[in-house]
């Protein structure tokens, strides 16, 4: 019994540390969107005086599914970030990839849930957009992790993070070029920055999801982008870069990951949603497929 | 109880059925509730009994001695276990449903569809299987068609398809009968394995023809167009049988003919691709385009129903690529999606029986916001989605696990693509039925709704409960297979109470429900120490800045439901999805006519004019054979 | 009537708080502005948006939606047309939030002190919590205003919405005088068409006028 | 409710069933809108069924309270017409006033018009080009851009004392003489801007996702255009070669050089590209009108200015905006007030008319970006 | 005036219109109402296709509004106004909605600025006014100072805050501020 205690005691560091790494981030991507654009921008810890001015704010709901909604969809997302190896470690001992991918999904239900339960179409509008690029994105990046899966014939991400940590060369990278287009692009719409951020899309949809959600609902949402953050960056480091022997290179090859999107951020607009979704077709689908069908036959 | 319960569970149904048919409606659907409850614990005592058949014999004019024989076989009671349990839910939820039309005898019809379903999964002749699976199929069609004309066309559209597959079925059936000498099931397996390396074009004739049968059964391609007209036009909650039970008739002669005929198979007789045997390899290809194409259509559709039933497609979809793996897992993986299918789609066509019974609205855009005035059909409908879409603490996530390791066993990524593309747009489409009839905007029309009566509501909380135990315990469902699996010459699958073991990596669903809650837990505490909330009405809602009413915009006008993936239909303008549902189109009209002709032949109406034409093609092919 | 001053007994509130000043910080660092362009004042928010000043470096940013914004800024005159919509926004808006009005408009009428579409007082019908002159008040101007209420919201003096809590009804009273109308002000007005007669009609109408 | 003619499937999807139906407010508070006006959209899915625009958030009063102002007051009331661009709205009053008076100015005074509203022109189309890049999403753009507006507002500054309104040109000429040096502080502006376009260029118009959301949107026809009153670079882009400044020559546009290319296409893109060329033909009007600057007086002589009468009669003065033609009818009683000040915006016909026709059948994503293609400035369209 | 429009307007419709030149390519063309719509059939016609605006005077001391179509022709670089003269107690104009679709939202404008009705024209809603009750605000006999000092100054509105931190700066009725 002490041993599960002990466990639950770690979880609970982990959901907080996650929040934490992906508020970090934000600040700090927020700094560099501010650098772009030639100005200051915010200090770094901007994003956690966001958070927790939110959470001191008289909020909003509309009816329970609102709620439960919400509380669902980070809850969801915390689950998800225990399943993702930090620094070739997983805290539950296994890290199927599937699970991953599923397990993801729970969170973006709830948010659907609790953000369509507040029954403004600009927010239902933006879900169906998210659930629309979703089609597009998933399935590159699936085909990616498939073509690993064969060749390892495990689908635990550890295994994935350990085969590549003799050093740069043994990175996923260079042994899936295709692959590591593929999925940046589909990465790119999975944190939704432009050109594919419909989500959001404040000029269109007035910020599509976020649109009901005040005080501590809304801190909920940032607190759901960051754990997004910390799981998809860390999903790509181990994928892709190597996985981290320490923390902080961990720290540092996922920010890198999340630096790329933003600098393409910074210079794009965005696609109307149907073009996004072929856009992420041919490209991102293509580069996937193609190295899918080399990893299944030559690989 | 002897082996002579046998005939009475197949019988008994068959014949009440018949006898209620001249009694007061009401009555029928408590007798049918009551008898449901009989059969289902007979039934489960039968496991119990251990192995036992009942032998009948008879002389058909030409052929010999007719050896009829039910029995017991591990799949057998799993498929009637599942059945009956099923049965006998559907039968309490349909006593409130149909408490207030008694408008057709669909109660006394459904009991003989239940007796001849019962018949179906203890048939160990093609004789017994084959009457059962007539039966099967002319109840279903006039309880389909319960007396409205385009639910009368959408019977026939059913019938015309599965009067197809029994014409194949029965071909088949002759043939092995002429290659064998016997009418029993086990023995055409063995024989049918040896042929594939003798005698290969007749066993995959044989083969072919049998699946042909069981594939429009069980709607896969290319056969999946009857379900959006069969499941949306039936009777709300015959729907829910329909698309839990009678879908799967397919998947069980698959299991029961097919399946075992290549693992009995050695190695290396027939070619194979991706270690397939390539029968089993176009199989998983159909089975993956019919996921495939179910998903993209159901997004796009707008009648509830009709979108359930493409979901249905989706799945069934799903268990065929199970099948068709051939392996081990592949096989427990289909049987255990079968049981989820079962559960969450019966769920969720439960919960949208029970809105239509309080709303009478099948058009989706037209509901919504019904989650704040029907929380427990929400609640169902919500863990039937979850389910649906496989995501992780409920069932359905732990049966497409298995699937997909299945599939990574053989290595057969391309066909995994599709069902992850079939995954995520079940996202989709199950996303749109849960916003668009339950959340956003309540209407005015439906401000005083109620929840669905007590036993429907109960009938629902035992599926949710089902769904979350199976989803959190797969150990409840798996650790069934094992006997199944030896019975059919496979290897048993490792699994526990908790978890289930892949080709890949193996999966602890317990520690997954437990971290989710666990997290769950952290963000409720965030929750509840963030500042205070206030509920405001469901208009008081962003308008940038206008008072909505001074636009004439009321709840209806608020509400997003119509056309939900319309940005992405375009990318689909592509897929010739149009092309088999026309054909199709013809067909059906070409039954039709032939229909009226024989009704214009013969004064007493369609039921005759059917059997006339069945026995015309029933002469045609002996004569064929012979 | 009762004289209060809610600011002392805020004061008094506040330090009898521990964690109001923490609180408070916490606040003040992160101010989402509406995004609301309600007057020609908003021409001079992206500059103090862009690059040039960059609002963001002290934690403000433009929000889309009033829910999840604090700050509410009347950027010059308001028309009565825009006055409901405001009301609207604000009450929608969640607590704590702020009301800055830009120039002389909100405080007085400004230029458009006369004219008839354009009300002359914006904090009779919803606090404001700081002003800004000038027309229209420049970037460093806006920056310096939001420095301030950043120093009264520290000090627990930004308290409009509490005002507007308590005395929700004086307010609603205003609204309703301006917004809900039932009599002209000045002198009815008596649409001779109100009708809608059609040209036939009105053809017909005038030659038999100017027969008699 | 007014309909143009066109009878769509997404109408008969609306009369078989209301339900289909829902509403969409786009604006007054919404971050796709430029400025305080809205459209109320009926939705089809996510396409638009029918447009209900809702002006008049932005309504002064301005024409009742010019009436009751003397000549001279108004003169800080018209640039407020249109924030964005305020000059134009200053030299379409003052020549409609002198028109009516019959005075000419100096031709100084006519060259520091020029000047003025070309840079005022600058200043608009750089918030113009950035509210393309904002409505498409793309944020850089707009950053960058405001940097460089807030340097011609720095200029306005030093020229006039204020930084949005100027309330520089006073019937007669200019308010005071262009200060020593600023000229050439000016043209080092000017080299600066034209330096920035290359990196504007990949930015923006050489975007690929740009080209793909603004081509074929919300396109028009140069005959269209011309009858439904679309002026300025809009109309321009339909490939018609129609300019107030050549047309109907005012200020010192009689004596300069205008080679303004045009866009063909009639789209959004060429709408945006037209801006962005006649971005760059402007510096290089304001290099020529520098370069040819006359010495002399800078303003007529009219006595008190604020005991101005002017005698009875009435003008029309028009003015090339940087969104199209500013135009002021200005009706004269002979005494110190005006009677009569009719203004016409050039956002009327596109954002009251035009968005009926195009923004039916459109989808959601579009209506921002389609509104910054016109350049609609909600309040020249109330007034 | 380079197509010599006056000169052919004069010949075409004879006495049913008064044209002059007022500027340099301002010309003004004042004529009868009901036949206005002709006279701008005919311009569009001559390819003046370009409908700048229209706006409308209040002549309150003749007792007539005075209507006014800008239009000018890419062509011949010459801007017209067209005039007419209504009858200020009943005043109603053929909509040209026919001839420049666009020009339906200036007449909207006009009908809740003036009062003036146009016959034809599918929409006559307000456009600008929220709950306008009184006389059309540009009508000359419309005293736009006196409404705001009846409706929004402190005194119209009772306004005595119920609290005493802030400050409401009076202004008065009484308080003359007039720009005279």
């Amino acid at each position: 019994m002490n041993a599960y205690a002990l466990l639950g005691i770690k979880l609970i560091g982990v959901s907080f540390g996650s929040m934490a790494v992906g508020l970090l981030f934000m600040g700090l991507g927020r700094k560099v969107t501010a650098r772009i654009q030639r100005r200051m921008g915010p200090p770094f810890y901007q994003s956690f005086i966001d958070v927790i001015k939110c959470f001191t704010k008289t909020s909003i709901t509309h009816n329970f599914v609102m709620d439960l909604g919400i509380i669902m969809a980070l809850g969801g997302l915390i689950a998800t970030a225990f399943f993702i190896p930090f620094a070739n470690f997983s805290i539950l001992g296994s890290s199927s990839v599937v699970i991953v991918l599923y397990l993801m999904s729970i969170g973006y239900l709830g948010m659907a849930m609790g953000v369509s339960a507040s029954g403004n179409p600009n927010a239902t509008i933006g879900i169906s957009r998210a659930l629309a690029l979703m089609m597009g994105y998933e399935i590159p990046f699936v085909m990616v992790i498939m073509a690993m899966l064969i060749t390892y014939n495990s689908s635990d991400l550890l295994t994935y993070a350990v085969a590549q940590s003799n050093g740069i060369g043994s990175w996923h990278i260079w042994k899936y070029p295709l692959g590591f287009i593929a999925v940046e692009i589909a990465f790119q719409a999975m944190v939704g920055e432009a050109p594919y951020d419909h989500m959001i899309a404040p000029a269109e949809i007035a910020s599509g999801p976020m649109v009901e959600l005040s005080g501590k609902y809304l801190g909920i949402g940032f607190l759901l982008h960051a754990v997004q953050l910390y799981v998809e960056t860390g999903l790509i480091v181990n994928l892709f870069l190597g996985g981290a022997s320490s923390w902080y290179v961990m720290l540092v090859k996922m920010f890198a990951v999340y630096f790329t999107t933003l600098s393409i951020n910074a210079v794009m607009a965005r696609y109307r949603i149907e073009q996004g979704i072929r856009h992420l077709w041919i490209w991102a689908g293509s580069f996937g497929l193609l190295q899918l069908i080399y990893t299944r036959i030559w690989g | 109880m002897t082996s002579n319960m046998l005939p009475f569970i197949v019988i008994a149904p068959v014949l009440l059925g018949l006898l209620m048919l001249s009694m007061p409606k009401r009555l029928n659907w408590w007798i049918f509730f009551l008898l449901n409850i009989v059969l289902a614990g007979v039934i489960f005592t039968l496991k119990s009994k251990g192995a036992m058949s009942f032998t009948f014999q008879w002389t058909l004019f030409g052929t010999g001695k007719v050896v009829q024989k039910l029995g017991v076989t591990p799949l057998g009671w799993f498929f009637l276990a599942i059945s009956s349990a099923a049965t006998l839910l559907f039968s309490m939820f349909s006593l409130d449903f149909n408490d207030k039309k008694h408008s057709t005898a669909i109660a006394p019809l459904w009991l003989m569809l239940v007796g001849a379903t019962n018949g179906i999964f203890l048939s160990q002749d093609w004789i017994s299987f084959f009457i059962s699976w007539e039966l099967m199929s002319w109840t279903s069609l006039f309880i389909i068609g319960h007396g409205k004309t385009s639910s009368f066309k959408a019977g026939i559209y059913y019938y015309a398809l599965s009067f197809f597959g029994t014409m194949a079925m029965m071909a088949g059936i002759w043939l092995l009968f002429h290659r064998t000498g016997s009418w029993e099931i086990s023995s055409g397996v063995l024989k049918t394995a040896q042929d594939l390396s003798s005698h290969r074009g007749f066993a995959l004739t044989v083969l072919s023809l049998f699946t042909v049968a069981f594939l429009a059964k069980s709607a896969l391609f290319p056969f999946h167009m009857w379900p959006q007209m069969a499941h949306a036009e039936a009777p709300d909650d015959f729907s829910a049988y329909l698309s839990g039970i009678m879908i799967k008739y397919g998947v069980y002669g698959l299991l029961l003919f097919i399946v075992p005929v290549f693992a009995l198979t050695p190695r290396g007789t027939i070619k194979s691709i991706s270690g397939v045997p390539w029968p089993m390899y176009i199989l998983a290809v159909m089975s993956a385009l019919t996921s495939v194409i179910g998903t993209v259509m159901a997004i796009f559709t707008n009648d509830m129903k009709k979108l359930m039933a493409w979901s249905t497609v989706a799945n069934v979809g799903y268990i065929g690529v199970g099948l068709a793996t051939g392996t081990s897992l592949g096989y427990a993986a289909a049987m255990f999606h079968t049981v989820n299918h079962m559960m969450f789609k019966g769920g969720i066509f439960a919960s949208l029986a029970a809105v239509k019974y309080r709303t009478g609205e099948r058009e989706m855009h037209r509901l919504g916001g019904l989650a704040y005035v029907m929380p427990i059909t929400f609640f169902t409908f919500l863990l039937g989605i979850i389910a649906a879409a496989g995501i992780p603490p409920l069932s359905g996530f732990n049966s497409k696990w298995m699937i997909f390791q299945a599939l990574f066993e053989k290595k057969m990524v391309f066909v995994a693509t599709a069902l992850f593309f079939a995954s995520t747009g079940a996202f989709l489409y199950l996303f749109r039925g849960l916003h668009t009839i339950f959340l956003g905007q309540l209407s005015p029309r439906f401000r005083n709704v109620k929840e669905a009566p007590p036993l429907m509501s109960l009938s629902m909380i035992v599926l949710m409960i089902l769904m979350l135990a199976a989803g959190i315990f797969p150990g409840l469902v798996t650790g069934r297979f094992n006997d199944i699996l030896v019975a059919a010459g496979l290897n048993p699958i490792k699994t526990t109470l908790y978890s289930m073991t892949g080709s890949t990596t193996s999966i602890n669903s317990t520690l997954v429900a437990s971290v989710f809650a666990l997290a769950v837990g952290v963000v409720f505490f965030l929750f509840v120490i963030g500042g205070r909330k206030r509920r405001v009405k469901m208009m008081d809602n962003y308008t940038c800045g206008e008072d909505p009413l001074d636009w004439n915009v009321g709840p209806d006008r608020y509400h997003y439901g119509y056309d939900f993936y319309q940005p992405i239909k375009g990318l689909f303008s592509w897929m010739p999805l149009g092309v088999v549902e026309k054909g199709y189109n013809a067909l059906g009209r070409f039954m039709e006519r032939l229909g009226n002709l024989v009704t214009s032949i013969s004064a007493d109406g369609t039921r005759l004019g059917w059997s006339f034409v069945l026995g015309v093609i029933l002469i045609i092919v002996i004569g064929v054979v012979k | 009537m009762e004289m209060d001053n809610l600011y002392l007994a805020n004061l008094r509130e506040e330090k009898q708080n521990m964690w109001g000043g923490l609180v408070n910080y916490f606040r003040k660092r992160s101010m989402w502005m509406l995004y609301y362009c309600t007057g020609c004042g908003a021409i001079e928010l992206p500059p103090t948006m862009t690059s040039r000043y960059d609002m963001e470096r002290l934690g403000m940013g433009p929000m889309a939606t009033p829910r999840q914004a604090d700050l509410l800024l009347i950027t010059g005159y308001l028309s009565v047309k825009t006055l409901k919509r405001v009301i609207w926004s604000y009450e929608q808006m969640q607590e704590p939030k702020y009301v800055v009005g830009f120039g002389s408009c909100p405080i007085n009428g400004g230029i458009y002190w006369d004219a008839y579409p354009v009300i002359n007082h914006l904090e009779a019908f919803i606090p404001v919590d700081m002003s800004i002159a000038g027309c229209m008040p420049r970037p460093q101007a806006i920056i310096d205003a939001f420095e301030k209420l950043m120093g009264e919201i520290q000090e627990g003096k930004a308290i409009g919405y509490k005002r507007y809590e308590k005395h929700y009804d004086w307010y609603k009273k205003n609204q309703d005088a301006v917004l809900g109308r039932t009599e002209a002000v000045l002198k009815p007005w008596n649409d001779p068409f109100a009708s809608n007669p059609s040209v036939d009609e009105l053809m017909a109408l005038e030659k038999g006028e100017s027969n008699v | 409710m007014y309909l143009p003619d066109g009878y769509t499937t997404l109408d008969k999807i609306s009369e078989n069933d209301d339900y289909a139906v829902y509403d969409l407010f786009f604006g007054p508070n919404h971050p796709g809108m430029h400025g305080n006006f809205g459209y109320v959209l009926d939705m089809v899915g996510t396409e638009i069924l029918r447009v209900r625009p809702n002006a008049g958030q932005l309504h002064r009063g301005f024409e009742k309270a010019m009436e009751n102002k003397l000549w001279a007051q108004n003169l800080s009331l018209i640039p407020r017409v249109c924030v964005p661009d305020p000059d134009p709205n200053e030299v379409a009053y003052c020549q409609a006033v002198e028109a009516i008076l019959g005075v000419e100015i100096p031709r100084r005074a006519r060259y520091i018009r020029s000047i003025v509203l070309e840079m005022s022109r600058l200043g608009s189309f750089l918030m113009g080009m950035g509210g393309v890049g904002g409505a498409l999403g793309h944020y850089s753009t707009m950053y960058l851009m405001m940097i460089d507006r807030d340097l011609i507002l720095d200029l306005f500054e030093a020229l006039t004392g204020g930084r949005v309104y100027h309330i520089y040109n006073i019937p007669g000429g200019v308010r005071r003489d262009i200060p020593d040096g600023w000229t050439d502080k000016l043209l080092e502006l000017c080299d600066r801007l034209e330096s920035k376009l290359p990196e504007w260029d990949r930015l923006l118009y050489e975007n690929p996702v740009v080209q793909d959301r603004l081509g074929g949107l919300g396109y028009i026809s140069a005959e269209e255009a011309m009858s439904s009153g679309i002026t300025g670079p809009s109309l321009r882009a339909c490939g018609v070669k129609a300019d107030v400044r050549i047309d109907t020559p005012y200020a010192a546009y009689d004596e300069i050089e205008i080679n303004s290319k045009l866009s063909e296409g009639g789209d959004a893109l060429a709408r945006a590209v037209q801006v962005r060329l006649d971005f760059e033909e402007a510096v290089n009007i304001i290099r020529r009108l520098v370069k040819q600057l006359p010495d002399g007086d800078y303003k007529l002589d009219l006595g008190n200015i604020s005991k101005l009468r002017v005698p009875k009669g009435d003008a029309y003065s028009k003015v090339e905006a940087s969104k199209g033609e500013f135009g002021y009818y200005v009706v004269s009683d002979g005494g110190l007030k005006p009677y009569r000040v009719s203004v016409r915006g050039p956002s009327m016909p596109a954002g009251m008319y035009l968005c009926h026709k195009h923004l039916r059948g459109m989808k959601i994503d579009d209506v921002a970006v389609w509104m910054a293609s016109f350049a609609i400035c909600p309040p020249d369209i109330d007034r | 005036m380079s197509d010599n429009i006056l000169a052919r307007a004069g010949k075409m419709h004879g006495d049913k219109i008064e044209c002059r030149e007022k500027y340099k390519a301002q010309l003004e063309i004042k004529t009868h109402r009901d036949y206005v719509l002709n006279l701008l059939t005919w311009l569009k016609s001559e390819r003046y296709v370009h409908l700048s605006f229209m706006s409308c005077i209040d002549w309150i001391e003749e007792n007539e509004f005075e209507l006014v179509w800008h239009v000018f022709s890419y062509e011949s670089k010459n801007h017209i106004l067209v005039k007419t003269r209504l009858n200020r107690e009943k005043p109603w104009m053929h909509t040209a909605i026919n001839i420049w679709p666009h020009v339906q939202p200036y007449e909207q404008e006009i009908h809740e600025m003036f009062g003036v009705y146009f016959p034809g024209n599918p929409d006559l809603s307000g456009l600008f006014l929220h709950n306008w009750l009184d006389l059309p605000p540009l009508r000359k006999d419309f005293i736009a100072k006196d409404y705001s000092l009846a409706l929004y100054t402190t005194d119209a509105l009772g306004l005595t805050p119920p609290f005493d931190d802030i400050d409401i700066v009076e202004i008065t009725a009484e308080e003359s501020r007039d720009g005279e």
